[in-house]
């Protein structure tokens, strides 16, 4: 067999080996983390999540103060009636 | 085993530096501000993402062939993504209510003193051994007082580029940071009866003079301040669009798409220059003081200057309404809403803030031109 | 005193008079154009915008005249019966 | 004081030429005419306001480093901007009133005589001192009479970047102006027995012969006339991804965010050669008047074109469907149905003039791909 | 007649090579592919689009100043279009199912033999005359094991760009393969009982562990293999915007417009790739062949290493859903669920299958990273 | 006449010329191969797309299998009770 084969294929082999060790190596300690991520996650109660806070998400840039203010002076209206 | 070895040494375990380990952790801390908080999570979460990836060692992100290099010389260097995030924030930006009260102006030109008197800030710091800051980084670091992410940005890419991490996060942390940072000086500086002052319901504007206002601000802009043209012209541009009506599929997306898009990039940009060489050092602490300083003293003189104008209009005023000149659209005008309501349960302030609001963006930019030609 | 940051500090004085004064004079100025052009569009009537004029507004670029041409021809044949 | 100076010589007023006060009013007036007028607003307005931001002394919008130097340089001179646009044009239109009746593609042939007759009126423009058109700005110039903006902006990016301008500013409004142009062409050269001439109904054309034709298009082009292929390819690969039904989500795509996107680019970019020195010349004036020609010249070899395909079929063909041919789509097809309902209100040509419409796009496209090979 | 001599030198017809000839036939193929058999459309089209207009003689398409050379050298050459692609099919996955049993990752791992078994016949065929494949060229025609169409684009483009187009041309045509190669394989190793064997329903997994784990991810990639951080780093970017709730503009237009237009652009990129002395070779014939090999080896280990899986658990894993950790999600997951119903008509393992399936993504990504630091 | 300007002319006149012959020569041609589309189409009866076969269009990349999911799990849970 070509020599140079031959070095490819030992080249093959060992990265071959050294992939899959690594491969496996680095998804079994993801399966060691996720477990923890769960378990903490599962001890540290969820905070329920404000209602009002889901409204600050988007704006940043937008001009939704503008629906905002024509709600805001529509009820201001309606009470002063 | 050579392989191994060499397997081993291209691990960041045997790579990482102490400054990079630390950058990761204020990579992370932002992304926690970003999802937990919701700090401007639009920014501060490709941002933080940036910061992260920057600093691996070995991958050679921000390096020549690496994907945040590319980004950062496509749309940094040139200047190109603040600008195109200019033009889509004015296709967001609804003037009405300045135009319905255009004195509101004053508002927006009088927060700008955070930004000059923050000037002094930054060269009094020279004074301590360690900092040396120029004339041109010192204007970079006082933009943070106009409270507007796109321009100090952009004002930093042309003036101070190895300081443009520490100002980009330092304005958008303070932009988030404007609900704690305000109130105390719109209370310390009002009374309660000023607090208490309703006004008047604003009049409807119409379509056509919504129309020629942003070409009457590029106008000006261009007659009297050419280096604030490039800012203020996509931002007219965007606003333009928003408003002739004829072109709505292009406001869309310059909107939605064309400003996502670029956001992704421009975080991902700015998050690169958090490197440790350029972010740990001794300077950050002072921009990140400093921008603190700069938004209390904007906030503080568009107070101020609204109460003056209280006392000339009769009482009409009502002096919460000047914080919210800095801009940081929208939250600004939120804030003085809620101190408003806080002092009338019956008093609603956030259309009357919007005008000093957006007038916050254009005296920044009017600002960052005068810098530019003075300085730049 | 560090004469550097003396001098610095004279420039930023500077900056600060002629930053403010520019600020000030800029949209002072603009409040007087954005006061003209309410008075003259007030003084001009807007144009009643007739309604056929909008739905030229979007196509130029655009299979809308398909559309159109259905219901032009679905008409047409309805008128013939 | 010095700083006051400074800023006095860093404003327009102290720059200003008269070209750029000119090119200013041309900006505004494409302005004008876009949102009042309605003059093709998707691009006139970016290409107004690119004037605008290229005409302001010291802001270098179009010199190295500049916004719109960048979008040219990537978008225009690369040819990308145009066939971007083209692509998203063929993903927009529909190719079923043109299957369903073929010989219509003789009127699109017919009308591209505009496009070579106006080579002789810009070459005898030379007879007058002051011009000094080539052959290669004369091609460029005569494709105006193509009636399609990426064609005309394609091809003068090619052989004559410097009228590149003048060009796509007289093509698109000339073709807003076509309901003013064509009508009394098309009165003049027909009867009112033959505008009222009544048209079958076409055929409904399957799915499978829409995906083969653009397909066929392409084949036709590749063996027959490579140099059209960036054009008729982008078109046609628009066109199959449209009709092909799998890949929906790249179809909407090309149809609305990616054309919108690339649409504020180029007509910034086409803005941004309104320069002074480049359209304030006698030239100007005569690619204007040149184009003028171009389109009665096309609008009235269509119509003669159809009048004699109607003499051979016997009057199954209304002659004015031949003005469509000039493209302009869907402008040009619906002056078709409007002069046609005028000689009788119960003839709808909207459908049949379709057909001639885009096959005026195919004519255009093959006829700037002739000018390519022979004068390129 | 000098003319039209021109005219006719510039049409194709008289400068076609053989090779072109064959090359638009395999553009064609891929277009069937695509649009009749519905094989990867959303690749395939602008890959058989590129691939033909690339082989047109004269049109230089592919030569510097041509579109498809732009679009290589701005988006392949540089990495970026996969990066893009990732980052938008990481808004596009959820983990959900992965996070509920994480050792699904094992059978991600062990999918990934196909790989580095391929490396061998890889350079094995360097034993038949014609074959030259370096370690280089083997590591990226290995990766089309992987099953996962950007991994395989973004490390060929690194590791051998002259192959790319083959490469991807196998990646994608393989991956709609899936219900075709997969079954066979799938039924030969396991016994009825096994498939017939039910999954237990899968716990419901918390929004905070959805945010975190990208993050997770990202943290084990940087400490153990920064050369995957690029593919990993943005795919988890990706994903990280899909789950944290803050961004959801961000978020959307990476899934949708981004995504899209990047896929046009990167369809197109690799096409031009497909010129006939690049493809026209005996490599490509053996690329072909190993790349099925690849598959059908990354099937047959995940599903023996779900077989094991099996055993340990006491009969509870399915060995079927080892054969979606090769990737090519999400069709191997619905092959899984097929394959499932054909042995009990109640037993759907369509959600079992999406963790393995999902681990595949990012186990070809590992292994890239591995490749790239031990061969690049 | 300018002989420069006579020879431009000549130009153009060929241009026009061939140019026209050409695109004349290129549409016909176009037209003959519509009709042959269309005769072979007609001929060819169009397959029936089978319905299930447009669900799998779109996916490819997407999170669909979820969608699907949850409703094989509901149709599942269903069919158990
Ligand atoms: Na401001
Ligand atoms: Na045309
Ligand atoms: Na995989």
């Amino acid at each position: 067999m070509d020599p140079n084969v031959t070095s490819l294929l030992q080249d093959a082999a060992l990265l071959l080996l050294v992939g899959m060790v690594v491969v496996f190596a680095f998804l079994s300690l993801l399966i060691g983390v996720v477990n923890l991520i769960s378990w903490i996650c599962g001890r540290l109660p969820e905070p329920v999540q404000p209602v009002h806070e889901l409204k600050r998400l988007s704006p940043s840039v937008g001009p939704s103060p503008a629906v905002v203010a024509a709600i805001t002076a529509a009820v201001h209206k309606y009470r002063q009636e | 085993m050579e392989k191994l070895t060499i397997l081993w040494h291209s691990t960041a375990l045997a790579n990482f530096t102490p400054g990079q380990l630390v950058m990761m952790g204020v990579g992370l801390l932002l992304l926690y501000l970003a999802i937990v908080r919701k700090f401007e999570p639009l920014l501060l979460l490709p941002i933080g993402f940036g910061a992260i990836l920057t600093n691996i060692p070995l991958a050679g992100f921000s390096e020549p062939g690496g994907l945040l290099y590319y980004i950062y010389l496509v749309g940094i260097d040139t200047g190109v993504f603040p600008l195109l995030i200019f033009m889509g924030v004015g296709a967001l930006t609804d003037f009405g209510a300045l135009i319905a009260n255009p004195r509101m102006l004053l508002l927006g030109a009088a927060a700008q003193f955070g930004i000059f008197a923050t000037l002094f800030g930054a060269i009094l710091l020279n004074l301590i051994p360690g900092f040396e800051f120029s004339l041109k980084d010192a204007s970079a670091i006082a933009i943070i007082g106009g409270a507007d992410g796109p321009t100090a940005i952009f004002l930093a890419s042309r003036l101070a580029p190895e300081l443009l991490g520490a100002i980009a996060v330092a304005a958008y942390s303070y932009m988030a940071l404007v609900p704690i940072i305000q109130p105390p000086i719109m209370r310390a500086l009002t009374t309660p009866a000023e607090r208490e002052i309703r006004m008047e319901q604003l009049r409807v504007v119409s379509k056509r003079e919504k129309i020629i206002f942003p070409l009457a601000v590029l106008l000006l802009t261009i007659l009297f301040l050419p280096s604030a043209t490039p800012l203020v012209g996509m931002f007219c541009l965007g606003n333009l669009m928003r408003e002739c009506g004829v072109v709505e599929r292009l406001s869309k997306t310059a909107q939605n798409e064309l400003i996502n898009i670029v956001t992704i990039f421009l975080g991902l940009a700015v998050g690169s220059k958090l490197s440790a060489d350029k972010f740990l050092k001794l300077e950050t602490l002072g921009i990140l003081a400093l921008g603190a300083i700069a938004f209390a003293i904007g906030t503080a003189t568009g107070v101020l200057m609204a109460k003056l104008m209280n006392r000339l209009s009769g009482g009409k005023v009502n002096p919460l309404i000047g914080a919210a000149g800095v801009s940081a659209v929208p939250m600004a005008a939120r804030v003085v809403n809620k101190v408003g309501l806080e002092a009338n349960p019956h008093n609603f302030l956030l259309m009357h803030a919007m005008g000093p609001n957006v007038a916050g963006v254009l005296g920044s930019a009017v600002a960052a031109g005068i810098l530019l030609a003075l300085v730049g």
